[in-house]
C-alpha cells in the first residue's frame, strides 16, 4: 500500500490522533521563497495519542506495522518551541512503511511510552529521552542507555553546550 | 663414575646420588648431611624437571597452535623463538607481586604453592629411566593420581581467596569437574593394570618388553577393551588437566581466566607449570599403561648393543618415554587449537552419565576377558 | 573485576539457602565483542538476570552529523558499524541520494553491489569467526581472518583503506576499479567458495558446537517482530525478509528477478527454530549467496562512468528521507532532515545492532553463563554501532 | 625487584644484567584482550595469520588485565569508558606499557571537535608509552609500535641507577 492508501486507510478508522499528513512537492514557481519539500511523506500525530495511534496501526489488518523500526527526535532548530518524535514504521506482511512524527514542546516534554506496544521502543525512547530530554511516562527503566547515569544536558538539543571537564578529565 | 653408579641396576636415583655422595664424602662432613643432601639435590632434579617440561611445553604450545593457524609463533627470542619461554619465565619472575584487596592474604598466597607442590610429588613417582627415579613405589599410579587430584585444593583455595566472582566459578567448576573425571580415570586403568597384575610403573613397562612392541596393552589381541579403556582415560585427563574442550575452569571466553584470573606474575606461572607438567605426567602415565612405557625399537636396539645396564640403554630408555609423554601432550594442544569448549552441564553428564558406567562396563569386559580368554591366547602366556 | 553485592536470597528444596551474586560482565570482557557490560545476576552457574550497559563507545556521531558538512560526515559512517563500512557509506549515501534525486551511474551501482556484498562476507566471517572463539574455538577464527585479509587487499586496491573506506560516495563511487580488480575479485570468489566449505567443516556441524548451540536462546517470529529485530536475527527465526529483495534499493530488483540469489532462512535444523545455530546458519548461508550476488555483478559490469556530476560543496534540498538498506547485521537505517543547507539538521543513525541487542536482555534469564556468552555471541553486534 | 631497583652504579656487570632483564621483558610483552573500537580490529588482524604478533613474543593476549604487561588503547576512550581503563591500567602489575592505537587514543581523532563524550586523547587518563597514528592504523603500523615500544624497553634501567639528566 502507498502512502495515500495508508492514509485513507487510518481515517476511514478514525486513528487516534491523527493530524494531518505531509508529503514532498516540487517547488512552486510563482512562489520564489518556496523551495518545495524533497524525501518522504510522513504522517502529524498528537504526541499524547501516539502509543494508540501504534496500536492501531500494529493491529489493523490491512496496514499491519508490526515492527517499529525506529523511534527518534528531532530538534529543528535553536529558535523552535518544539521538538519533532519521528517512529519509523515498517509492516512486513504489505512491505511497506510509514514515517510518524508528533510535535512535542521543548519546554514541557513528556509523552507516554510506546513500550506497552512495541517492546523494540524500549531502548529507542530511553536514547531518546536521554539526548532530547524527553519523558516518556510509563517507560519501564527510564534510566540513560548511553550517556553516564550523572550526565548533565541533554546533547542533541541545539542548545546544547558542550561540557568542560567530567570526571576531572577535562574535555578541551 | 656416574656410568658405574647408574649401571648398577636396579637403583634409584636417591639412593644412587646417596651412595655416590657417600663415597666421595670428606671426613669434616657428618654422616647424617649425606641422604639430606641427596635428598635435596633430588628434589632440586624435579623441580628441574617441572621447570624445563613447562618451559619447553609453553614454546610448544605456541609453535604447535601457530602452524596449525598458518603462522610462526614466537621467532625472534632465538632461533625459531626457543628462548622465548626463558623471556616469559625471567618477565614473569620480575612482575610487581600483587595481591588483590580485600584477597584472602594467606589462602592467596600459599595457593599456588599447594597446586605446584602437588605436582612436583606426583613427579616424584616418575621414573626418568629404568634403573634412575627417586620413589620406586608399588603403589607408583596411585600416588600420582593421588598427588595430582591434590591440584584441585589449591585451585578451589586460589578461586575462593581471589575475592573475585569468576576466580570462583572457576574453581568450582574446576572442583566439580575434577570430581567427575577421577572416577573415570581410575577405573579406565584397572585394565591395563589387571594385565600387568601391578601398580608399579616399572614392573608395566616390563611387562610390555616382548614380540617387538606388539605386547604394548593397547593391541586388541592383548586385552580388546583396552582400546576403549584409552580413549577413555584420554578424554579423562583431558578434563582433569584442564584442557580444551574441557576448560572450563580458565574458559577465557566466559570466566576471563577461571580461577587464575586475579593472580599475576610468578604465581601465575605455578599455575601454569603445573598445568604443563600434568599435562605431560599423564601423558606419560598413559605411555607406561598402553603404549608400552620404556620399551620401543629405541630401547630394544640399546639393549642389545650395550646390554641392559649399561648407562646407554638406561638414557634411550628416558628419551623414549619423554618422546612418548610429548606425543600425548601434542595430541593434546592439538585438540585444544581445534575444538570448541563443552558446557558444564554436558561435561557433568558426559562424565557421569557415560564415561564411568562404560569404563566400569569395560572393566568388567576387561576382566573377564582376563579370567577366561586369556590363559587361552599363546601370545599371552609366552 | 565483579564487585559483590549479596542480592535476594531464595530458599530452595531441602532448606539449602542460596543468594543470586550480581556477576559484572565488562566492559572488557572477551565475550562482549567490544565495550559492552552486562551485570547479570546468577543463581551458581545459572543466569536469573541480565541486564546490558551500553555507552562506553559513545562516540556522539548524530552530534557530528548536524555540525559537519554532508560530504564530511561520509567518513563518520565508516565507524559505527566498522565491520561494514561499505554498507554504512552506501546507506547514508542513499538517504542524501534520495533527498536530492540523482541518477547513479550503472557501473557505479555495480561496484557499489559488489563492494557491499563483499563487505558483508567480511562482516559475517568475523561474526562466525568471533561466534566460534565464543564458544571456545579459537583456530577458526584465524582461518577466516586469513581469508579475510585477502578481501581486505581488494578493498585497499580499490580505495586505499582497510577498514573505513569511505568509498561509497554520495553520487556514485570515488572511483573506478584499478585494472585487473574485477578479476582479483573473481578469483577470490572462487577460492572462498573452498574455503566456505572448511568453515562449515569445521565449525558449524562440529558436534560441540551444535550442542552448544543449537537449542539456545530461542527467539519466536512474534517476538522477533515485538523488539523490531531485523537481518540474520530475523531469518533466523524463520521469517522471510530480507530488505534487499522486500523492498530493493540498488540493483538488487534486477539480480533478484534475474536469480542470482536466494535467502537463506533458519529451519531449526538442530534444535528449536530460532536458536543460536539458526542464526549462526543464516550467516554462514548468507555469505555464498553474496559471492553469487558479487558474480552476477562481475559478469554484467559495462565500462561507464562511476559518479554522477555533483559539486564539492553539496546542498541537499529542504526534506527528511528515511532509508533502511540490508547491513550485514539487519536493517540500517538512515534519517536525515535537511532545510536545504550545507549541513544537515538531523543525521539519524537506527543501528541494526542497537535494536537487536536489545532481545538479549529477554533471553538470558534461565540459560547457563556459558549460553549467556553464545547468546550474546549470536547477535552480533557491533558496540561502534550500538553506542554510535 | 624491590630493594635492588635501580641500586647500583653503572658498571658492565650491571649494564649486562640489564640487558638480560629488559630482552627477557622486551621478548614478552603480552597484550591484553581489550579492545574498543575500529582499531580493535586491526588489532586482531595483528594478531592473526597474515601479521601474526606472536613472532615477537607477545601473542598470549591475556584477558585479565592481572597477567598482562601491555595495554593497547584501540579505539575511541569516551568518559564512561575512561574510568574503566584508569582502573584497569590500575590492576596491571607493573612494569606495564600503554600503546595507544590510533588517533581516537592518541588525542580524539575525528571526534575531537563534536565529540562531547570523547576523551580527547587517552593520555590524559593514564600515561602512555607509544603512540601509533592512523584511523585505524595499519597492522604494520601496530607492529612497528610494538617495535619502538621494545626500544624503549631496552633503554629502561632496572637495576643500575637512571643516567642523570641534568
Amino acid at each position: 500500500m502507498d502512502f495515500r492508501g495508508i492514509l485513507d486507510r487510518l481515517k476511514a478508522r478514525q486513528a487516534p490522533g491523527l493530524v494531518g499528513s505531509d508529503e514532498p512537492r516540487a517547488a512552486d514557481p510563482a512562489d520564489k521563497k518556496d523551495k518545495g519539500r524533497a524525501g518522504d511523506p510522513f504522517l502529524w500525530v498528537e504526541a499524547q495519542a501516539l502509543p494508540r495511534f501504534l496500536e492501531l496501526c500494529r493491529d489493523d489488518e490491512r496496514l499491519r506495522f508490526e515492527c517499529l523500526i525506529d523511534l527518534t527526535a528531532t530538534d529543528p532548530s535553536k529558535d523552535d518551541p518544539n521538538l519533532h518524535v519521528v517512529v519509523q514504521l515498517l509492516s512486513l506482511a504489505f512491505r511497506h512503511r510509514l514515517m510518524v512524527k508528533c510535535t512535542l514542546p521543548k519546554a514541557a516534554a513528556s509523552m507516554p511510552s510506546s513500550v506497552p506496544v512495541h517492546r523494540a521502543a524500549q531502548w529507542h525512547e530511553r536514547e531518546c529521552g536521554e539526548m532530547f530530554g524527553i519523558t516518556f511516562t510509563g517507560h519501564p527503566d527510564p534510566r540513560h542507555i548511553l550517556l553516564p547515569e550523572d550526565w548533565i544536558g541533554t546533547p542533541l538539543r541545539k542548545d546544547y553546550v558542550f561540557p568542560d571537564e567530567y570526571h576531572g578529565i577535562s574535555c578541551k | 663414575m656416574f656410568t658405574e653408579v647408574l649401571s648398577a641396576a636396579p637403583q634409584s636415583g636417591t639412593n644412587a646420588i646417596n651412595d655416590f655422595l657417600a663415597g666421595v664424602k670428606p671426613e669434616f662432613v657428618p654422616a647424617w648431611a649425606v641422604p639430606l643432601t641427596a635428598v635435596g639435590i633430588a628434589v632440586g632434579i624435579t623441580i628441574a624437571l617441572v621447570s624445563v617440561i613447562a618451559m619447553f611445553s609453553t614454546w610448544l604450545e605456541r609453535k604447535v597452535s601457530g602452524h596449525i593457524q598458518c603462522r610462526y609463533g614466537p621467532m625472534r627470542a632465538g632461533w625459531h623463538g626457543w628462548l622465548q619461554p626463558l623471556a616469559d619465565g625471567v618477565k614473569l619472575l620480575l612482575k610487581e607481586d600483587l595481591v588483590p584487596v580485600g584477597a584472602d592474604r594467606v589462602m592467596y598466597v600459599v595457593a599456588p604453592a599447594i597446586v605446584l607442590a602437588s605436582v612436583l610429588a606426583a613427579l616424584a613417582a616418575y621414573p626418568l629411566a629404568p634403573g634412575f627415579f627417586f620413589a620406586d613405589l608399588d603403589l607408583g599410579i596411585f600416588f600420582i593420581l593421588a598427588m595430582t587430584s591434590t591440584t584441585t585444593i589449591g585451585v578451589v583455595m586460589a578461586g575462593w581467596s581471589s575475592n573475585s566472582k569468576w576466580s570462583l566459578y572457576g574453581a568450582m567448576r574446576e572442583a566439580a569437574q575434577v570430581v567427575a573425571y577421577e572416577i573415570p580415570l581410575g577405573i579406565s586403568l584397572l585394565v591395563p593394570i589387571m594385565v600387568a597384575g601391578s601398580f608399579n610403573l616399572l614392573e608395566v613397562s616390563r611387562g610390555q618388553a616382548g614380540m617387538f612392541g606388539m605386547d604394548w596393552y593397547i593391541w586388541p589381541w592383548v586385552n580388546p577393551f583396552m582400546l576403549p579403556c584409552f580413549v577413555l582415560f584420554f578424554i579423562a585427563i583431558l578434563a582433569e588437566t584442564k584442557r580444551a574442550p574441557f576448560d572450563l575452569p580458565e574458559a577465557e571466553s566466559e570466566l576471563v581466566a577461571g580461577f587464575m584470573t586475579e593472580y599475576s606474575g610468578i604465581r601465575w606461572s605455578f599455575f601454569f607449570m603445573e598445568e604443563y607438567a600434568a599435562m605431560y605426567l599423564y601423558s606419560v602415565v598413559g605411555a607406561f599403561f598402553f603404549f608400552g612405557g620404556f620399551e620401543s625399537p629405541l630401547t630394544w636396539g640399546a639393549a642389545k648393543v650395550f646390554g641392559d645396564g649399561h648407562v646407554l640403554y638406561h638414557c634411550a630408555a628416558g628419551l623414549t618415554l619423554i618422546l612418548k609423554g610429548f606425543a600425548g601432550v601434542f595430541l593434546m594442544m592439538w585438540l585444544r587449537w581445534t575444538l570448541p569448549r563443552v558446557r558444564i552441564d554436558q561435561v557433568m553428564t558426559l562424565g557421569y552419565k557415560y564415561l564411568t558406567p562404560l569404563a566400569l562396563a569395560c572393566v568388567l569386559g576387561g576382566s573377564l576377558w582376563e579370567v577366561f580368554v586369556a590363559p587361552i591366547l599363546p601370545w599371552r602366556n609366552g | 573485576m565483579a564487585e559483590s553485592t549479596a542480592t535476594t536470597e531464595r530458599e530452595f528444596m531441602l532448606d539449602v539457602r542460596t543468594q543470586d551474586m550480581e556477576v559484572n560482565m565488562g566492559p572488557q570482557h572477551p565475550a562482549t565483542h567490544g565495550v559492552m557490560r552486562i551485570l547479570m545476576r546468577a543463581d551458581g552457574e545459572i543466569c536469573t538476570g541480565a541486564q546490558p550497559h551500553l555507552g562506553y563507545l559513545h562516540r556522539c556521531a548524530e552530534k557530528i552529523g548536524e555540525n559537519v558538512e554532508w560530504l564530511q560526515y561520509l567518513p563518520y559512517t565508516d565507524r559505527y558499524d566498522y565491520l561494514a563500512a561499505m554498507n554504512n557509506n552506501l546507506g547514508y549515501s542513499l538517504a542524501v541520494e534520495k533527498l536530492m534525486g540523482i541518477e547513479i551511474p550503472r557501473r557505479a551501482l555495480m561496484i557499489r553491489t559488489i563492494c557491499a556484498e563483499l563487505n558483508r562476507i567480511g562482516s559475517h566471517l568475523i561474526a562466525f569467526g568471533t561466534y566460534g572463539l565464543d564458544i571456545g574455538a579459537f583456530t577458526p577464527f584465524l582461518y577466516m581472518f586469513r581469508e579475510r585479509e585477502w578481501m581486505m587487499a581488494l578493498f585497499e586496491k580499490i580505495c586505499g583503506a582497510r577498514l573505513t573506506y569511505s568509498y561509497i560516495r554520495i553520487g556514485g563511487v570515488f572511483n573506478d576499479a584499478p585494472p585487473g580488480w574485477l578479476s582479483e575479485v573473481e578469483r577470490f570468489c572462487d577460492v572462498f567458495e573452498e574455503k566456505w566449505q572448511e568453515y562449515v567443516d569445521l565449525l558449524m556441524v562440529n558436534h560441540i558446537f551444535v550442542q552448544r548451540t543449537a537449542n539456545i536462546g530461542v527467539i519466536s517470529p512474534a517476538m522477533a517482530l515485538d523488539f523490531g529485530l531485523s537481518g540474520p536475527m530475523v531469518r533466523g527465526s524463520g521469517i522471510d525478509w530480507d530488505l534487499r529483495r522486500d523492498m530493493p534499493y540498488e540493483l538488487y530488483a534486477e539480480i533478484w528477478k534475474a536469480g542470482a540469489f536466494s535467502i537463506p532462512l533458519g529451519k531449526g535444523e538442530r534444535g528449536a527454530l530460532g536458536d543460536c545455530w539458526d542464526r549462526a546458519y543464516v550467516r554462514v548461508m548468507e555469505m555464498m549467496e553474496s559471492i553469487k550476488i558479487v558474480r552476477w555483478c562481475l559478469d554484467s559490469i559495462a565500462p561507464g562512468p562511476v559518479i554522477a556530476d555533483i559539486p564539492k560543496t553539496l546542498r541537499v534540498p529542504a526534506g527528511e528521507a528515511y532509508v533502511g538498506i540490508e547491513n550485514p547485521r539487519g536493517e540500517l537505517g538512515h534519517y536525515v532532515v535537511s532545510d536545504g543547507g550545507k549541513v544537515a539538521v538531523r543525521c539519524r543513525v537506527r543501528g541494526p545492532s542497537f535494536t537487536n541487542l536489545a532481545v538479549v536482555e529477554e533471553l538470558m534469564p534461565g540459560t547457563l553463563i556459558a549460553d549467556a556468552v553464545a547468546i550474546i555471541g549470536s547477535t552480533d553486534i557491533v558496540v561502534g554501532e550500538t553506542d554510535r | 625487584m624491590g630493594l635492588l631497583e635501580q641500586q647500583f652504579e653503572e658498571n658492565v656487570l650491571t649494564t649486562k644484567v640489564d640487558w638480560l632483564i629488559n630482552w627477557c621483558r622486551l621478548q614478552s610483552v603480552w597484550p591484553m584482550t581489550f579492545g574498543l573500537a575500529c582499531c580493535a580490529i586491526e588489532m586482531m588482524a595483528v594478531g592473526c595469520a597474515h601479521h601474526d604478533i606472536d613472532r615477537f613474543g607477545a601473542g598470549a593476549f591475556r584477558a585479565s588485565p592481572r597477567q598482562a604487561d601491555l595495554m593497547i588503547v584501540a579505539g575511541t576512550v569516551n568518559f564512561k569508558m575512561a574510568e574503566r581503563i584508569k582502573r584497569l591500567y590500575d590492576q596491571m602489575p607493573s612494569p606495564k606499557y600503554v600503546i595507544a592505537m590510533g588517533a581516537c587514543a592518541t588525542g580524539g581523532g575525528p571526534y575531537y571537535k563534536y565529540g562531547y563524550t570523547v576523551v580527547k586523547g587517552v593520555d590524559r587518563v593514564v600515561p602512555v608509552d607509544v603512540y601509533v597514528a592512523g584511523c585505524p592504523p595499519r597492522p604494520e603500523a601496530l607492529l612497528e609500535g610494538l617495535m619502538k615500544l621494545q626500544e624503549k624497553i631496552q633503554q629502561s634501567s632496572v637495576i643500575r641507577r637512571p643516567a642523570r639528566t641534568a
